[in-house]
């Protein structure tokens, strides 16, 4: 029999979900308003879906409060878990979609934009994820990750040309196996503890000694391979490649930036208590992902003869830059993770931004993709403004000082020096030396050559006033980032401290 | 004003350089050589108003930028620093002054006022991680340069250059935060300040480490053999302006840095290395003198005569007394005044013909005698002659490291002999002989534009070779504080015998001046 | 021979290795969504069994999710691969290869 | 008297400077007279500084502070004093004869205004050589006559053998400077001083072998300037510049430089006689090497150049054994004479269109009284005929190596009077004696300018009387300073069999050089021979450098620079980069866009991860299994 169900409403705190519910609420609004008068322009869409991640942020300030003097919130049967770790990442994931929505409002017209479904996808993804990091749950982690990437998936396919369908396939297919992974993964860590919450789980095999640790390496070997993919980590990285070429520069952006940090943030949460408990199999794999990926995308990189596939390879190498904080695992590693994450937004929204204002409609005669390097030949001498905003995001992307990812790159070593990983912290330092090579082509096509005179292409012809506007407000985050180090450094710190990483 | 000059003087050059996109492009020379003007000006006051007498650090300012982790906008001078920084502001002027016509005038200029801030960036900061912001700064605008107005190969060359000092100075920000984290363990709270660094004493073994760290992003700028082959090409594709402010201000930061930071803060591991140091050095010294001889450009014999002396630089730092020391930041200057004017000098003749094989020319003596004069002035000071500004620098360099070891400075001495063989070969295939090449026939001499730039460079050389108290005394009184501050910090009897105590001597100064 | 939790889970096992070897081997766009629903489903079977053996009902929840899941996942992929077949009139996984590199 | 002091040492640069200032211009005579003019100041003020000297003071003052840091001090300090008051003498006098004599000489040439700045620029530096009150002052001066020697010798820049010239000459003088340097380094540590006095109060003190190796290291640094083997082939060589550069820097003054650093530092010398002996030794060596590649070059200037050589030898015989009054004695009497002859010899090959092979000229003594008379004067002197003024000084030098019973290099020495006398005899012989044998080529020989003559009077003037005059005043002047010694041999018999011996040996040389030579017979039987064909090639020295030192050099360059430096050390570099760029070319096909492949990767991570969490959970028992299907692997 079962027991009658006496649920107190104040115990289920339903407050903890309204991030997620405005935003869900904001993506149903739009299918309503389209079903009351379809239609509409894209411009009304944008500002209604702008509307709600502003509610949306705001609900996320409040949280951010309510935290700092009160600690971690649980609710919905303790399912939904606000500590710091969800308010941060919440904060990036909402900031970011806020950066990246107005990208829409190109002055090219593109077929998905006049769809509202677009919006309400968008949405929904970003709903998705704020779920993810908000919970330790690990069914609703699954719902939050399948929820956004479903959406993702649609969101790249109505780009509407043939690579982007390729892409989606691509991408949703791998996704699928992913899911797989995790559910297995999910299955086998469940089995072991009989719990699907992270923190009980991590009681539950503390209490045990760890003494089925080959099972528990299993489990958690599935969902490294899941959270793997997701982080593109090599060897699961191949999708992100493809999917960036394939998706409009504003998608792809958007994929290097929003999904990844929601992924991080249930990383931290899965592996660190093993890697903190002394699974030293994980801490070596995890170790030789974070080399392996930051070296050879950087490798990769360094061939690509299209700029966005290089930022793809870029973005990957970020990605395994960023997971040394999960190696390292102080306090100081986690902030950086978030300080990091949060400079890289800003620039690489700049540096995506910067190639969707170039985007020709179509494809010219004898053109592989959108955004060769030769498209870039001697730009300072067209455009010199947007040449040399366009090198601001490399050297930021390189880690030239004082540039925004450079403060990122400069914590998240010192963590790594502080926490006694001298060997990593150099590896990773010389990994950001060949990187520099790959950023200094592009600088070197746009500064160093001549105009190709036969081309006559014309830069910026997607380039509208919001467009302008974002770029702008992504060069002064990235060239003056020194004087928003300190505060954000300060805020994040004590966040992540408070949650216990 | 004078609390605040020395971020008046870094920023003042970038500020005008983005107010400068707004200038015509037909006025852009004129804003240039005014804000130059003004900046070098500046610079001059900060040497009149520079206390010679204090050896610490003048004109503080400090301004907490990070203070989560420790890092703070914290400037100053003392004698080693001051004088790099007016050379940077001259030559910032002169170079500008003397820009022949040239495509793409103002983003050069912008470029170059760019260029100056950060490098009076490096000069002035005292907080390691400023410091490095603008140490990684300066490639930028030196990329642009060599990479935009270049040579052929250009493009390879300025990348090299880039990445080549790039990767040693990622090597460097590990070993800085080394550094900040043992500092944090011994006091509990971050810090990049050098001057709060000089204050910890770390046991050898860790010494020894960070020293390479931080060594090899030094010896990579400096440049030190093997690290030197990007220089060769840096200065061969660059433009006139590029290579004069690359010989002149950039390479100083490398063996700037190492009195700055490897000295005072690992005496003993500078004591260990001093002897492998002192062997690259020499290897420096006479190799690359040879493969200068063996070279067909002429501004590849001084671009490689560049190596050469920065090998006497590196060995006088390393002789680790107050002689030493003094001589090499004194060299620094000297051999930055000097190989500035050779390669200004090289320039001149390519703008003329367009090529800087010696095979091309020959006889110019005749032909250009104002310029084969000046250029003669620069070859005796680049070989050392005394009564011009290398000699000074080289004579206590030497004098300094001969206290160390007698067969090494015997063996570096070797300099004096090697740089007169390819200073005087090449000058020989330039200027003498017979006019062979018909093109040289009607070739006109040096210009007013250019004499601007020279005559005050050749003042200079022979100046501060006959005089060079005005600059060697503030040097030399920053230098023996460091110097007693390695004695002191000092952890092993070996390094304690090495470094001189300078106690009694620091006393007795301080009565000579009580007694002023 | 009682069956007992062990045999759901080799079962699952099997399954889930069935699964990845469509997975790997299938060039059919339509026969890797087959193959990805054998994964997820053969996970389904462990949950319940294991939530049973747990005498939890978490795992059985877990399941419905996924299944709730795969379906969505099979309406978004076959909504992909049917504009997929329009514009190339193949679903072959072969010539799905325009980007590489 | 400071006035006098700084009026004799800047006036020549204020002289030079003058001139410098109509460098590129055309001729302008007042950029010699003026200079000319000045350096008469400098000499008026020194002979006033001298008779100050002679009443028994000295001049010491300190101009301004050089360097200073650490415990270093040296000043611009400058000193007159009884061996610096010679040297002054000797260089004002023959530096002002030699620029009158220049104005003439260098009427026709197109670098005339170039001429007296670098004239003028080299008696400042030599001024400041002497004068210097320490070490590094030397130094300055040193290096300064070095520079104003390459930029004398590569006068005539347009002759490739001229720049060559000056380029050896300087190159060599580096390798002895830096000799020199180190001389100065281990003073300066072992002292804490440059200052002559301090260091010569100190260096008693000094352990044995560090002033023996001071001594060696500034011996090498007199080499150089001096000319000494094995650092001699630049001075004849150097024979490229103008004859009055060579009448001024390589005969009278700057190649004294070495004997004058010797005695300056004759204290150091003092306490290691085993060093002196050497330096006697290698100058008598040189003095016999030298008279002996004199006897049969053809080359007008490099036979008075040898010479020179050889006389310096004799000098560093004289200072070696510590007769250093006597080595600065010989060192003026030569200054006058030599460059007497080479301004003789000026006159002649202007005379003859420059031509310097003695052997197409012949009975230019009927043309050329005045240029024939003073030769002559000259070499009689330099072949130490009384009373003249090499008598004095160079007969004294063997009474020392004698009366110092060093008796194989009194040998030596009187061996080499009788070669240079004969040399110098066989170059009077064949000028100015026999057939006008120039005719034959087509000279038209002229005498010189008169007052080019009248100012070289007083050189031949001093030539005569130096030795008889003043030998007693200059030895109890200079005594003061230097230690004093008298070197007479003590039986009266020995020094009159002495003395007269020599001259009649001297005298047959003389006149075999006369009979030999008065018809130039040229005998190819002896030039063929081996010994002649080793003196006339220098023996083969130059070619030796060239073959072992200057080729090895510039091939080890090339070898460096081609192969070590671009395909080594940067190729190593590119190689690095190169691999990264490469690995990344040759791996990046991984991404073949094919989704199965893709696929398949993530299987594979997913397996790799699964292996790798198995063996190492199961590690343990992996191991114990190896170790029982494998025996003896040991546990």
């Amino acid at each position: 029999m079962l027991e009658p169900v006496n649920v107190s409403l104040e115990s289920l705190n339903l407050v903890t979900l309204a991030p997620m519910l405005i935003a869900i609420v904001g993506a149903l609004t739009i299918l309503v308003v389209d079903l009351v008068k379809s239609g509409l322009n894209k411009t009304m869409y944008v500002m209604l879906s702008m509307l709600f991640l502003l509610l949306d942020f705001g609900s996320l300030v409040d949280f951010a409060g309510f935290f700092a003097q009160n600690g971690t919130i649980l609710g919905f049967f303790d399912v939904m878990l606000i500590d710091g770790l969800a308010i941060l990442a919440q904060f990036i994931i909402v900031v970011g979609a806020m950066m990246f929505l107005p990208l829409s409002l190109t002055s090219k017209r593109f077929h998905e934009y006049s769809y509202p479904e677009y919006y309400a996808l968008f949405l929904f993804t970003i709903a998705g994820l704020q779920f993810m990091v908000s919970t330790d749950n690990l069914i609703l982690i699954f719902v939050g990750l399948e929820t956004s990437s479903l959406a993702i998936y649609t969101l790249i396919a109505m780009h509407n040309r043939s690579k982007s369908f390729e892409a989606a396939v691509k991408y949703f297919t791998m996704g699928a196996l992913a899911a797989g992974f995790y559910s297995f993964g999910a299955m086998v860590l469940y089995a072991l503890s009989g719990s699907v919450e992270i923190n009980q789980i991590a009681a539950v095999l503390s209490a045990d000694g760890y003494s089925n640790i080959g099972y528990v390496l299993v489990g958690v070997a599935f969902l490294l391979a899941s959270f793997g993919f997701k982080l593109s980590l090599v060897p699961f990285h191949t999708w992100a490649p493809d999917v960036y070429e394939g998706s409009s520069a504003a998608m792809a952006g958007f994929i290097s930036i929003v999904p990844k940090i929601a992924s991080f943030v249930v990383a931290m949460r899965l592996f660190e208590f093993l890697v903190q408990s002394g699974v030293v199999w994980l801490e070596v794999t995890l170790y030789v992902f974070v080399v392996v990926t930051m070296t050879a995308s950087n490798i990769w990189a360094l061939v690509q003869n299209d700029v966005k596939r290089m930022l793809a390879y870029s973005s990957i190498s970020h990605a395994g830059f960023v997971m040394a904080a999960l190696i390292i695992g102080t306090t100081q590693a986690n902030s950086a993770l978030f300080l990091y994450w949060a400079m890289f937004s800003f620039t690489n929204l700049g540096a995506f931004a910067m190639l969707w204002v170039n985007r020709e409609k179509s494809l010219k005669y004898g053109q592989n993709s959108d955004h060769q390097f030769e498209r870039f030949s001697g730009m300072v001498h067209t455009m010199p403004l947007a040449a040399v905003m366009m090198g601001l995001f490399m050297l930021s992307l390189a880690g030239i000082p004082p540039f925004g990812i450079f403060w990122g790159k400069l914590y998240m070593l010192g963590a790594a020096v502080s926490g006694g990983y001298t060997v990593l912290a150099l590896i990773m330092a010389l990994n950001s030396a060949i990187a520099a090579f790959y950023y200094l082509k592009l600088i070197v096509f746009m500064f160093l050559k001549e105009p190709d005179e036969q081309a006559h292409e014309k830069y910026m012809t997607n380039a509208s006033l919001s467009l302008k506007t974002i770029i702008g407000a992504a060069a002064v985050m990235t060239v003056f980032s020194v004087f928003a180090v300190n505060p954000l450094l300060e805020f994040i710190t004590s966040f992540v401290y408070n949650s216990g990483y | 004003m004078l609390d605040n000059i020395l971020s008046i003087l870094i920023f003042f050059p970038a500020l005008a350089a983005m107010f400068g996109f707004v200038v015509a492009k037909d006025s852009i020379r004129a804003y240039g050589v005014t804000v130059a003007a003004i900046e070098f000006a500046l610079s001059l006051f900060l040497w009149y108003a520079y206390d010679p007498a204090v050896s610490g650090m003048q004109f503080m300012e400090s301004l907490p930028l990070i203070p989560a982790f420790g890092i703070s906008y914290l400037l100053g001078v003392d004698g080693i620093s001051l004088f790099i920084i007016v050379l940077a502001a001259f030559f910032t002027l002169i170079g500008i002054a003397s820009l022949p016509d040239m495509k793409r005038m103002k983003d050069m200029i912008l470029t170059l006022l760019f260029l100056q801030m950060t490098m009076i960036g490096v000069f002035a900061a005292l907080d390691a991680i400023v410091f490095y912001v603008f140490w990684e700064l300066s490639l930028v605008p030196m990329l642009y340069i060599i990479g935009a107005w270049g040579g052929p190969l250009r493009i390879y060359a300025s990348v090299k250059f880039f990445l080549y000092t790039f990767t040693g100075s990622l090597v460097m920000l590990v070993g800085m935060l080394f550094m900040a984290y043992f500092y944090h363990q011994a006091t509990g709270t971050w810090s990049f300040s050098i001057l709060e660094w000089y204050r910890l004493i770390l046991p050898e073994n860790i010494q020894l480490w960070l020293f390479v760290a931080f060594f090899l992003g030094f010896a990579i700028k400096v440049p030190m053999f093997p690290f030197h082959t990007w220089l060769p090409y840096a200065h061969g594709q660059a433009p006139t302006i590029g290579s004069v402010i690359l010989a002149a201000i950039l390479l100083k930061m490398g063996t700037y840095a190492f009195v700055r930071f490897s000295l005072p803060l690992f005496p003993d591991a500078s004591v260990f290395f001093m002897m492998p140091i002192a062997v690259l050095a020499i290897i420096m010294i006479i190799y690359t003198a040879m493969v200068a001889y063996a070279q067909e450009d002429i501004k590849q014999v001084v671009a490689y005569s560049s190596v050469s002396h920065m090998g006497v630089i590196i060995l006088g730092t390393f002789a680790l007394n107050v002689e030493g020391i003094s001589g090499s930041v004194f060299l620094m200057i000297a051999h930055g005044v000097v190989s500035g004017a050779l390669f200004l000098l090289v320039g001149v003749i390519y703008e003329r013909r367009h090529t800087k094989m010696m095979s091309e020319f020959g006889g110019l003596a005749s032909v250009m005698p104002h310029y084969a004069t000046i250029f003669g002035v620069m070859v005796m000071a680049s070989v050392g002659l005394p009564l011009t500004i290398n000699f000074v620098g080289e004579f206590l360099s030497l004098l300094g490291f001969y206290q160390q070891s007698h067969m090494m400075t015997l063996l570096a001495g070797i300099a004096i002999i090697v740089g007169a063989i390819y200073m005087l070969a090449a000058f020989k295939k330039v200027f003498f002989g017979e006019v062979t090449n018909e093109k040289n026939r009607n070739l006109p001499d040096v210009n007013k534009r250019e004499l601007v730039a020279l005559i005050p460079l050749v003042i200079i050389a022979i100046w501060l070779g006959v005089y060079p108290k005005p600059v060697l005394g503030p040097i030399n009184n920053s230098v023996e504080s460091i110097v007693q501050l390695m004695h002191e910090k000092a952890v092993t009897e070996e390094a304690k015998a090495r470094i001189p105590d300078l106690t009694s001597t620091i006393v007795i100064n301080e009565a000579k001046e009580e007694t002023k | 021979m009682e069956i007992g939790l062990s045999h759901y889970l080799v079962l699952s096992t099997i399954l889930f290795a069935i699964g990845l070897i469509g997975v790997m081997r299938r060039k059919n766009l339509l026969l890797l969504f087959f193959a990805t629903e054998i994964l997820l489903n053969s996970v389904n079977v462990a949950f319940a069994a294991i939530s049973h053996y747990h005498g939890d009902l978490t795992g059985q929840m877990f399941a419905f999710f996924v299944i709730a899941i795969a379906a969505s996942e099979v309406a978004v992929g076959l909504g992909l691969l049917i504009v997929w077949y329009k514009r190339t009139g193949k679903i072959d996984l072969d010539m799905m290869t325009t980007m590489r590199g | 008297m400071e006035t006098y002091l700084y009026i004799a040492l800047f006036a020549p640069l204020v002289g030079s400077l003058f001139a410098g200032l109509f460098g590129a211009r055309p001729k302008t005579i007042i950029a010699g007279l003026v200079p000319t003019g000045l350096l008469f100041a400098s000499l008026v003020s020194s002979t006033i500084l001298l008779t100050h000297v002679l009443a028994g003071n000295t001049v010491h003052v300190e101009l301004m502070t050089w360097m200073e840091t650490g415990d270093l001090y040296i000043p611009f300090g400058f000193v007159v004093d009884q061996v610096s008051v010679t040297m002054m003498m000797v260089v004002t006098i023959v530096s002002t004869v030699v620029h009158v004599y220049s104005i003439g000489y260098m009427d026709h040439d197109k670098g005339f205004n170039r001429f007296f700045s670098y004239l003028s620029a080299f008696v400042f530096s030599m001024m400041v050589l002497v004068m210097s009150d320490n070490f590094a002052g030397l130094f300055i001066g040193w290096e300064g006559v070095g520079l104003c020697s390459w930029l004398l010798i590569g006068f005539w820049y347009h002759k490739e053998s001229a720049t060559w010239a000056a380029n050896e000459a300087f190159i060599m003088n580096r390798i002895a400077d830096l000799g020199m340097l180190i001389g100065i380094f281990l003073i300066y540590w072992n002292t804490g001083s440059l200052q002559y006095d301090q260091v010569f109060a100190a260096v008693a003190g000094l352990e044995i072998s560090t002033v023996v190796w001071i001594g060696i290291f500034l011996f090498i640094g007199a080499m150089g300037k001096s000319a000494q083997f094995p650092l001699h082939t630049w001075l004849a060589d150097a024979m490229e510049g103008p004859t009055p550069v060579s009448a001024l820097i390589h005969a009278a003054t700057m190649v004294t430089a070495g004997v004058y650093l010797v005695v300056r530092a004759n204290p150091i010398y003092d306490i290691i006689p085993e060093v002196g002996t050497v330096i006697a030794s290698l100058g008598a060596f040189v003095a016999m090497f030298a008279a002996s590649m004199a006897l049969v070059n053809r080359d007008m200037k490099r036979i008075i150049a040898y010479s020179t050589l050889s006389q310096l030898g004799y000098m560093f015989v004289a200072a070696g054994l510590g007769a250093y009054w006597v080595a600065l004695f010989h060192l003026m009497a030569h200054a006058f004479f030599k460059a007497l002859l080479f301004l003789g010899a000026g006159n002649v090959m202007h005379a003859m269109s420059d031509e310097l092979d003695p052997f197409k000229m012949g009975g230019l003594s009927k043309k050329m009284k005045g240029t024939f008379i003073m030769m002559t004067v000259a070499s009689v002197a330099l072949a130490g005929i009384y009373p003249l003024a090499g008598f004095f000084s160079k007969d004294m030098i063997l009474e020392v190596a004698f009366v110092e019973h060093h008796y194989i290099l009194y040998t030596v020495l009187l061996l080499t009077a009788g070669l240079t006398a004969f040399y110098s005899f066989r170059l009077i012989a064949l000028i100015f004696h026999g057939e006008e044998r120039y005719k034959l080529f087509g000279f038209d020989p002229h005498e010189a300018y008169k007052y080019m003559l009248w100012f070289m009077a007083p050189l031949a003037v001093l030539a005569v009387i130096a030795g008889m005059m003043f030998k007693g005043t200059y030895y109890d002047m200079v005594t003061q300073l230097l230690p004093a010694g008298e070197y007479h041999v003590h039986s009266a018999f020995t020094y009159w069999v002495m003395t007269i011996g020599t001259q009649i040996f001297v005298g047959l040389a003389i006149v075999y050089a006369y009979r030999k030579y008065e018809n130039a017979k040229i005998d190819k039987k002896v030039e063929s021979g081996f010994f002649y064909q080793l003196l006339f090639n220098q023996y083969y020295i130059p070619q030796f450098y060239e073959e072992f030192f200057v080729k090895p050099y510039r091939d080890l360059s090339m070898i460096f620079w081609k192969h070590i430096d671009l395909k080594v050390v940067d190729a190593t570099v590119d190689m690095i980069g190169n691999t990264f760029y490469k690995t990344g070319k040759e791996t990046h096909v991984m991404q073949n866009g094919n989704l199965s492949t893709m696929l398949r990767w993530m299987v594979a991570g997913l397996v790799f991860l699964l292996v790798s969490a198995i063996v190492f959970a199961k590690a343990n028992d992996i191991f114990a299994y190896m170790v029982t299907i494998v025996p003896g692997l040991g546990a």
